[in-house]
């Protein structure tokens, strides 16, 4: 019988008291435990950050790449082994500065993993500096001048790029995180889920209790349908992406499904030699 | 009767240089020639001089040659560009339309053939070419109707009336030929007739993956590498392996390391700027242990370089560019036949020692056509190397699965997710057994120890020699890698005949280098030559720490005897034009070296 | 009375020890002492273990030291880790509210000291290490005013309120010192007394980019090179310059290209995962001869490795990193002092050469806080190098510029953007002197050459010596690079003491390697050790190849003498456990080699 | 007096005889000649392809640097000098795939630069692959599988990233885009403008003949209104990115408006010494 417990390691946390990464580490643990996968079918491909570090005190197969690369590792991943479950997790810097290009591609190709991105609005491991989602006129020690460069919207960007599910949840809320993450996995396709993950230690402004008072559960507003695109695109720019819920979600095939001649069965299982007669087959070209 | 000629093909880019040049080279190999193609084209999609060039043998070839017997000119560019290589009593076949003129002194003669119009006549202008082709198999005494077999193969598609005006064309340049030359010099002797493979390099790897079990390739497009991915494309779908072609570079190393660590066998194939690129995850899959085969098929560099010129400029690159110390492996292939071997041995290799492993190309041995012998699937094995068993992840269920363990070969069973109780973490940060982030001092110590150690006691076959054997004293020693061995081959047996003492020594594993080997050469060798396509002497600066090293050691253990240290009478033929060497380069050099150390 | 003390505090990371650490450091540095501090921490941002080691002098110290004098520990883990380093008769100052437990046998004192109750009762429970700072105060005999003065600068912004707590928490602590402990034999000599400065070798980066009028700085932050961007941020509104923190290190790398190829004086910093990443654009400033400075703050590799320990592992990578031929200028500063100088040096050699140009530091020279002698800005020079001016390019009107104009020395004078008839294609493809895209093999092999020549024709001040001068025979030649100038030179007296003669060369310019000066110091020396922070002797590769070179030239000039190789008679030690050397490490080494070569 | 043929040079076009790129090449011309800037005040910063030889075949100053960078390279060079007129340009494979993250950074950084996509949506220089634009089931020698990415939206992710700019040209049509890129050279701030550079040798679908057919005049649209950012978000969803003209603008200030300290005098022409005063001023720190 599988245990909440199960996926927990005995790993000292090397996060600060009150980071809002531990609630993203619970409710991803519950969500797995919820949809019962077992501990070594699920694959967690993880960036560089303190946010990264997420891999530490989660009990499955474990990556821990550079920084920037998780999407593209876990389709790796995942087109390796498709029976796996595959989550690739990091920080905002390491899914939104450095990783932009493979977010918006893993986007488009629409691979069956759920990306977590653990948004702080700033970078965390190295102390402190601004990120790509910061305030303007956001500053730290480390980043004395004003940020000038206006945030990155990750909820706009994934619509636009072409997102087949997209939510947004608050690392405080662990029960609609854990849903979300839930319905994640659930989603054949590439679900990307922005966990709002407070920094308590380099992030001033956006706060616990900045959130508390600014988000709105987007699954509230009257009628709301996550269907429709312009309506959730609408209601994000509306909102100035301060939403939290299943934003979108829509039914397009997932890259697996699409890859010609890919099989059911995961390539790692598979028989991988050649009959002496396929290869004959494939020389005929050369000769 | 000759038993080898060169013919070449020249026009502009756009014009079907490429595809009479296919041609004519996949007839001469079924016909059991052996054939080595050289295409020389420019980073532009139309427009400009390119030219084919073939040679063709009775023994394997695989070298381009100094001379020319054939030169078919669609225009008058291609005689200026080209007459030079041209034998006495060699051919310029060109079409009567351009008014070709052949310049004075070169004994070659002119044929004029109304090849536009018999094209014309036969009411299509697009096999002009293949009207040269029928002289072309008039004039080496080939049977012409191998040409017309092909070319309804190719042009079957298109339907009988193309086939039939391309025979039409192929059968009135025989007729003219025969009509208008009474003889030719140039008939090649029979061929063995065995049955052989004509292809590319990048096929060679494309195949020599597919065989492996190589079932995730992603890759970013890039001369001369592309074709390695858009080969498997075509035979991935037969066999459900897979090819994304990434975003980017980085993309595609970072997913096949992802497919590798996920128990897939996985490669990207690349050129040096994507090569540069994908210098940090190189690092990623060497500190986590990850297998994955990157081939790098080199081009003129630095940056972009000269995309589509040859050149072997990034073997310090792939040895020593990602940062940290970070010991590689990387085969150096030098025929098509060995790019389809070395393939296989990278992903075992990759797998046993779990690690990247690189296959060296370059822009020669990627895009030149050449004959290769029949392959022997029956050589093909797939390694996994160490994968632990069911029973002995159970056995760790208590702590944990050690990963990382420090063994004395520096190898560790690994897990593969799916795997129960296998879980660990993977990461590119220091860590200890389990693959936990760890900053203790010993403990680093020894993970590195351990992944040196992997490597350091790799042994492989990783040198080629050809030349009088042992205890005979060489004059000189010719050193090369990669493309290079058809040349130097040629070369060899060229001063062989001049009375010279030639050994050649081809390295075929720039990593870990075959020192003790090439030592023991060296140590023969009055001189050696190191000859290689690029600027720095990459290869020469290997050999200098390598087979200095070995010498050091030997001197260290013998303080008081001399050990002469052949490094001294080392010397460097570079060349790094865009164009491979030509075997008469190798020859006046070891002229040039031989009397002048006579002389000094 | 002593000429050298060491000090640590050490406590979880986030409870003070860095700022405790640098009021100490300040301190001692405004009283005109020499003062080298070492910290050592780990990649996390609140708890673990970490602890800060401050080294003070009567004259210069730029190592850490074996052994340690006063430790104060906030916790007992502080204890448990260090207490071995500790002398007899030192002292280990506790705060009693931890209930300190000493282990036996070191012949240290436990001073304890009511550390939390005094901060309590002052109003602050903030002030608790500033207690020990009054305790270090009359240990060491430093006028506790000094520190009184610095408290209050320090914390002037947060109110009045807040430095008298600090001022009582350090009186407090003084009075309770004098009160209980008798005498101390740790009293520090008096100081020269001259003003000096205290900074990291990353502020001196920053400022020696600063003077050197570089006024774009793009880098992407990382552990440990952001300092040199944060410093600048605060630097740069001042004199119209601008920093960019980029997406990333290909960003970063190719904004500083532009600005550089604009005519600005730009630069970037970044460690080993970013110095990766920037493989292929360092090959486009070189193809494209564009002037950029790059900062690479070594950390522990490969791969993420270990953030924040000390390394020296990417001299390969940055030297050999880029795919094709592309030789590099790189400078190793040794010092602060040095950095800062070196950088101003990068930038005109950037210019003069057109090029980029490394500047290496490592982690203990980039982060570690250390005294530097006053700075003479008279020293600092902006030399442009080679820029057209008008009449040049007026006179180049009816052809065009020829920016890569092929000369002697390979320098071709830049025109720059906005200057009239100047413009021209700034390509990283193989090009004419124009700038155009050319594939002739001439001209490539004319601008490969070119591009070497300016290189290869560079003399620079390569090599610091100390050590017996010539003809003395040396016992032992210590050669390293960076920050290790400083154990081994603690290290060199030290056995200079013990009758040994020792030798110390340090490499001050990784590219060009100083060859003939090293040959000539090593030929003089019994013995070479090659000193250097990591696993696979980089520098010993550089060495046996460029010092091999020279040799080797002097073998095959000579012949018949017998030219005994150096090289044989070198050995290396290694440490790449993430710390530094400590100076008897490497006497202990010495003393071994020694012995060994006796013996043998 | 300046001429048209100021902005030439005498290199001969490598081209494919009908490339798109040769209505691009013309139109940038024909805008810089027509807004008097002098050749030598203008830098242009290629990528590489097909595309990013345009360089070859105007007089300024020309950079062509790696792959997919052009867009960081020339906001360094307009960083050092502020008087320059500065074009990006570039292939959709340079600025979509592998120059995706430069692409939306440029585009929330605003620095006063002219962004130019040559956008064929094909990969010309390497010899026909699909590029992130290619069509779903687009394939080709080079791509013998067809496309299952979904195709990069360059204008909605334009959109969502923030952009003060955006346009649509067809080369074809030079003298719309000849009139696009004057104002998006007149722009201060990032003018992003995708040009419809039709690729005759390798794309088989999105030909001359395709565009003509199915591009929209936006400024033909009844009322269309560029300032308003949901409008023409709206009206490229509806259109599938299949429009032409001035799709949006606003007066965002450009990133270099706002550098704290940044002077309107270049770099390049400032002093850069320190005089003793000054470095007094900035040793007090370190005292
Ligand atoms: C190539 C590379 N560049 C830079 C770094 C340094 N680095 C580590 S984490 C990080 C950013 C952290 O920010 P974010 O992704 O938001 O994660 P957080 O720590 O806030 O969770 C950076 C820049 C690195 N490890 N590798
Ligand atoms: C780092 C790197 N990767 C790959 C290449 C090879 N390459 C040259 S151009 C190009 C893409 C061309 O497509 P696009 O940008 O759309 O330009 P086009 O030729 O269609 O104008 C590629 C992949 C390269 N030069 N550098
Ligand atoms: S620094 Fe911020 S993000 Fe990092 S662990 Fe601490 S609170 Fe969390
Ligand atoms: S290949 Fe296509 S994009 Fe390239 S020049 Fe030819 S038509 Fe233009
Ligand atoms: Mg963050
Ligand atoms: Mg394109």
């Amino acid at each position: 019988m599988l245990k909440l417990a199960d996926y927990k390691t005995d790993e000292k946390s090397w996060w600060c008291p009150g980071c809002g990464d531990f609630g993203v580490l619970a409710a991803l643990q519950r969500a797995l435990f919820n949809l019962g996968k077992p501990p070594h079918e699920v694959a967690l491909i993880a960036g560089i950050g303190c946010s990264g570090k997420i891999g530490n005190y989660i009990n499955c197969y474990n990556m821990h790449v550079t920084h920037g690369r998780a999407l593209p590792t876990a389709t790796g991943v995942k087109l390796a082994n498709r029976s796996l479950t595959v989550i690739a997790a990091g920080g905002d810097g390491d899914g939104y500065a450095i990783g932009m290009g493979h977010f918006l591609h893993a986007l488009r190709r629409n691979p069956d993993i759920t990306y977590i991105v653990m948004d702080n609005h700033v970078y965390g491991l190295t102390k402190g500096q601004i990120s790509p989602t910061s305030d303007l006129g956001f500053s730290t020690k480390a980043s004395p001048q004003k940020n000038i460069e206006r945030p990155v919207k990750p909820l706009q960007l994934a619509l636009a790029a072409g997102a087949t599910f997209v939510a947004q949840g608050f690392s405080s809320d662990v029960k609609q995180l854990t849903r979300l993450i839930e319905e994640g996995i659930k989603h054949k396709g590439f679900a990307f889920i922005n966990a709002i993950s407070p920094c308590v230690t380099f992030n001033r402004v956006n706060t616990y209790d900045f959130y508390r008072q600014s988000l709105v559960n987007i699954e509230e507003l009257p009628g709301y349908d996550p269907r429709d695109r312009s309506w959730a695109i609408r209601t994000v720019i509306e909102h100035n992406e301060l939403v939290t819920g299943l934003i979108f979600q829509s039914d397009e095939p997932s890259y697996e499904a699409q890859i010609p001649g890919y099989r059911e069965e995961p390539i790692t299982e598979a028989n991988w030699e050649i009959s002496p007669e396929q290869f004959e087959e494939v020389l005929a070209q050369f000769r | 009767m000759q038993n080898l000629i060169s013919w070449k093909i020249g026009g502009e880019q756009g014009q079907g240089i490429d595809s009479s040049g296919d041609l004519f080279a996949t007839v001469c190999n079924r016909l059991g020639y052996y054939v080595y193609g050289y295409k020389e084209f420019s980073s532009r999609i139309k427009g400009g001089h390119s030219n084919y060039k073939i040679r063709v043998g009775v023994e394997p070839v695989a070298s381009t040659s100094d001379d020319l017997h054939i030169l078919v000119a669609i225009d008058q560019e291609t005689i200026d560009r080209n007459h030079h290589e041209l034998v006495p009593g060699g051919f310029v076949v060109a079409d009567t339309a351009i008014g070709a003129k052949l310049p004075e002194g070169r004994g070659a003669r002119l044929l004029e053939v109304p090849m536009t119009e018999i094209a014309n006549e036969v009411g299509n202008p697009r096999v002009k070419n293949v009207v040269s082709l029928g002289v072309t198999a008039y004039l080496l005494g080939l049977p012409v109707e191998a040409f017309a077999d092909l070319l309804s193969r190719t042009y079957g598609r298109h339907g009988k009336e193309v086939v039939a005006q391309n025979e039409a064309a192929l059968q009135r340049g025989y007729a003219y030929a025969l009509e208008h030359v009474l003889e030719t010099p140039w008939k090649l002797a029979p061929s063995d007739g065995k049955p052989k493979l004509l292809m590319i390099g990048n096929e060679a790897v494309g195949l020599g993956a597919l065989v492996a079990g190589c079932r995730v390739m992603s890759a970013y497009p890039i001369t001369p590498a592309s074709e390695i991915m858009e080969w498997l494309q075509r035979e991935f779908p037969k066999v459900g392996g897979v090819v994304v072609q990434c975003e980017d570079e980085i993309a595609a190393i970072t997913m096949a390391i992802g497919a590798g660590s996920a128990g897939a066998r996985a490669m990207t194939a690349t050129a040096g700027p994507g090569l540069s690129l994908m210098q940090e995850a190189i690092g990623l899959a060497h500190a986590a242990e990850i297998p994955v085969v990157i081939v790098d098929c080199q081009r003129g560099g630095p940056s972009t370089g000269m995309p589509t010129k040859h050149e072997q400029s990034d073997v310090l690159a792939a040895l020593y560019g990602t940062h940290g110390d970070s010991p590689r492996i990387a085969l150096a292939p030098s025929s098509a036949e060995e790019a389809f071997y070395d393939t296989v041995l990278a992903f075992n290799l990759a797998d046993r020692y779990q690690c990247p492993v690189f296959v060296m190309m370059d822009l020669s041995l990627s895009l030149n056509k050449q004959t290769v012998p029949e392959l022997d699937l029956s050589k093909v094995t797939i390694d996994r190397g160490l994968i632990a068993d069911q029973e002995m992840l159970e056995s760790s269920k208590g702590e944990g699965f050690r990963r990382y363990k420090v063994t004395e070969s520096g190898i560790s069973p690994r897990s593969l997710p799916g795997q129960p109780h296998g879980q660990f973490l993977a990461t590119g940060v220091e860590h200890n057994e389990f693959g936990k982030v760890s900053e203790d001092p010993k403990n680093r110590t020894a993970m590195m120890d351990k992944r040196l150690r992997k490597v350091s006691q790799l042994k492989l076959d990783g040198l080629r020699y050809q030349g009088p054997e042992a205890p005979e004293a060489l004059d000189v020693l010719l050193v090369g890698f990669g493309s290079t061995a058809g040349p130097i081959d040629v070369a060899r047996r060229t001063l062989e005949e001049s009375g010279i003492k030639c050994g050649h020594a081809h390295v075929r594993v720039l990593a870990p280098f075959p020192a003790e080997e090439l030592t023991a050469l060296m140590k023969r060798a009055k001189l050696t030559l190191v000859v290689e396509n690029n600027a720095t002497g990459q290869l020469a600066k290997l050999i200098k720490l390598f087979v200095g090293d070995v010498i050091r050691a030997e001197l260290a253990a013998a303080p008081g005897k001399a050990v002469s240290d052949p490094l001294v009478r080392m010397e460097s033929l570079l060349k790094y034009d865009g164009r491979p060497f030509l075997p008469r380069e190798i020859v006046s050099k070891v002229q040039e070296v031989i009397s002048h150390a006579k002389a000094g």
